[in-house]
């Protein structure tokens, strides 16, 4: 069995520097790389492009980056939940550039999969679509939209083992299988690392293979956006 | 007299068939969940990961774990199950995904949607709309007829940028149920006491109309 | 919920037709749906095309429907075990499309997530690329390969409950997740039908939205292959 | 003195190293997994969907729901995982599996590769063949230097249908070890007791040798 767990959260990030591209899984503040991007902060590195789906709050998720202006461009599909960012935004010290939710995924999984690019009927006849090849297939018009390219790429899953294998739990799972192996270098972590044979192999998310590197997150805070509740009886 | 936004839920909740899946969006779609008819099976997909979507759950058993494509904490049903997002938008893009309600800024009387961007204005993304819009074989939009200025948000042409192209089947406003047809606005249904006059009044695009005193009120 | 248990394998055939396109998950005899296509033998439809990857051996799987000649055409991508499919096949009998395995796995994919087509590098300067378009990537060569279209997909899981949900065993999964919802109608046999809520949400391999019909079949053979074993000790 | 079989896998072997994901062809491929040095740490992958793959199970231990893609009944080891095959050819394609050794019938100076199809004779299909050669960075052949008839396999260029094109790195045959450069195939080591003579009688692509004396033996 080849091994992929790390000495913790500082040399699960070895080798990040500045401008570089960071693919980071999370839909919201549920499922995010929540120790990876405190690595970050305490780095420091700058100049980042940072792919996920959205841009967290002002003070968790990334967040915390954009508060220290470590990040140069953001590709996400919504942002709409953070104050500093639409500053930045609005004032262009941050490049933005907003993408379907689909496409997005999909892009990562094409970089995972080893696909050059695909055609989605998403964004088409929108100014999503300028600049970018169209084409018809069936009747019906689709977009031509490219694999990602990403220097790391930060998971965030349930459990996991030193193999590398994982397992996501409820909707935290989202885009955080679809970027494991769509970056040069995937770090996985997890809630808890369990010993090597306790996940059964039928039943594994992410194949140990699409990771790097693995270590258990030091804690968890898993922040709640909206709160909504229904009375008993 | 016109809807209010539960009684545009509760309308568009008729149009909810036995054996669809349903994606609904944020705002007044959200709401049609309550409204859907207790003998029917429906099922609602949310674009994050989850299918088989139940109520919030009761205070004490939220789960960060567990949310919408709003971001709120809810419930599961027995049958349901999570994936990832390229899974979810191959339910949405395979058409999987029987029905797509959502909100919009404008529609145009040959399908366009704008509902994701003003120019000028902080704009927040499109998130899943662009995806759903562009694959789903019925769209319906759940809307206010008029915007807070008064003017019509069906139009001609969308003035907005749009989300997708001739792809709304069918508008629900506080005045009316409409049908996107080759003519343009279709008209169905009138709200409770509304007149054509308003409906007309109210609508910038081409409103066609068969035999006006045909139009009936809408039930519910 | 909504429910897609149908009354056997009878009920679950119903609307098959001569000349249609089937799709029929399984690698060699591992993962095929037997039930299915001994149905299939019963109805005595033929003129048929099947996407499968393998076209059975001479007495059981897709051979039994090759003994009966009621196999039009095959798209495989590897189908050296069958006398009598060889027989057709040199006689000018069975018209055959061999396509690389990944291809084969990723047009199905495409049907069933929406996508008209995607470009692959497998087959490029070779006679699977003739007469179709290829695309230079970052250098690098791809085909454009369609997505395929059948009539119904016949998938064989492990277990499967009332509202389609599925899970695979083993290597039988095989072809058979990325053909659920691929076809007009997906038929799912299961060899255990377990009540709703039996499954864990988080380990279910196809979501129900992608079945149509769903039942438990009467009984599986699973036959071995190439039973290759080792000595104890 | 020619290699046999076990001894051409004994020395592929040797190209396998620590931490590699490796795919495994049918035939001689197949005996590499016997003779990994057991201080390395290697996984093998079956495209049929399964890393991880331990040796044949005991009498009695088979399992038709687990095999490999020469569809033989086979183990798991600790950390194993199964999937379906488009997430296999993903790992393929995606070049996230390390190494490729696979046979042939014969290897063009160039990184040809034809290895499915013999015209006029019964084709089997090419399997997962073609994925692999297209998308792997590491590509070992393992195949006879000579066909039955006594002809080379090592060709300027290949008359059968190609598998893939300008793919191959490494070969490995029971004469020698030669690398694809731009100048052809360059010979790194004899089999022991193999004369350059030999190995060059039997070689008809273009064969490159820096000075003669120095090509080793191999080592095992």
């Amino acid at each position: 069995m080849i091994t992929k767990t790390v000495n913790g959260v500082q040399q699960a990030l070895e080798g990040i520097e500045s401008n570089m591209t960071l693919m980071l899984g999370g839909f919201g503040l549920s499922g995010i790389p929540e120790n990876a991007i405190a690595q970050l902060v305490r780095l420091n590195v700058n100049g980042l492009t940072c792919i996920s789906n959205n841009a967290g709050v002002d003070d968790f998720g990334l967040g915390l980056l954009l508060q220290k202006k470590q990040v140069k461009k953001m590709i996400s599909s919504y942002v709409g939940e953070n104050a500093e960012f639409e500053r930045q935004m609005l004032s262009g010290e941050l490049d933005v550039e907003l993408i379907p939710q689909g496409t997005l995924a999909e892009r990562c999984r094409a970089a995972q999969a080893g696909f050059p690019a695909i055609y989605t009927p998403a964004g088409y006849g929108t100014e999503v679509a300028q600049g970018k090849e169209t084409r018809e297939f069936d009747g019906k018009m689709y977009v031509l939209e490219h694999a990602f390219k990403a220097d790391f790429a930060f998971i965030k899953a349930w459990k996991g083992d030193a193999a590398g294998n994982l397992i996501f739990k409820g909707t935290a799972r989202n885009f955080n299988p679809n970027m494991c192996g769509a970056a040069k270098i995937t770090v996985a972590e997890v809630e808890e690392l369990v010993p090597v044979g306790t996940l059964d192999p039928n039943q594994i998310h992410i194949p140990g293979i699409f990771v790097q590197r693995i270590f258990q997150g030091e804690q968890y805070e898993k922040r709640i956006e909206q709160r909504t509740i229904r009375q008993k009886g | 007299m016109a809807l209010d936004k539960n009684q545009i839920a509760q309308r568009i909740a008729r149009e909810v068939k036995d054996g669809y899946y349903v994606n609904l969006g944020i705002g007044i779609p959200t709401l049609v969940a309550n409204y859907v008819q207790e003998n029917i099976n429906v099922e609602f997909q949310s674009e994050n990961g989850v299918l088989g979507m139940g109520p919030f759950p009761f205070e004490g058993e939220e789960d960060a774990d567990v949310i919408n494509a709003g971001k709120q904490t809810i419930t599961t049903l027995p049958g349901a199950s999570f994936f990832d997002s390229a899974t979810s938008f191959s339910m949405i893009r395979g058409k999987h995904v029987d029905l797509t309600i959502l909100g919009a800024m404008e529609v145009a009387q040959n399908g366009d949607i704008a509902n994701w961007k003003i120019p000028g204005k902080m704009v927040k993304g499109m998130g899943g709309a662009m995806d759903l819009v562009a694959s789903a074989e019925n769209i319906i939009v759940a809307m206010m007829h008029t915007n807070r200025a008064g003017a019509s948000k069906l139009l001609k042409k969308c003035s907005l940028p749009l989300t997708g192209v001739a792809c709304v089947k069918k508008i629900v406003t506080n005045l009316a149920v409409l049908e996107v047809t080759e003519k343009g606005f279709k008209l169905l249904e009138r709200a409770p006491g509304v007149s054509i006059e308003e409906i007309k009044a109210a609508t910038e695009g081409s409103l066609e109309i068969d035999g006006d005193i045909d139009i009936p009120e809408m039930k519910f």
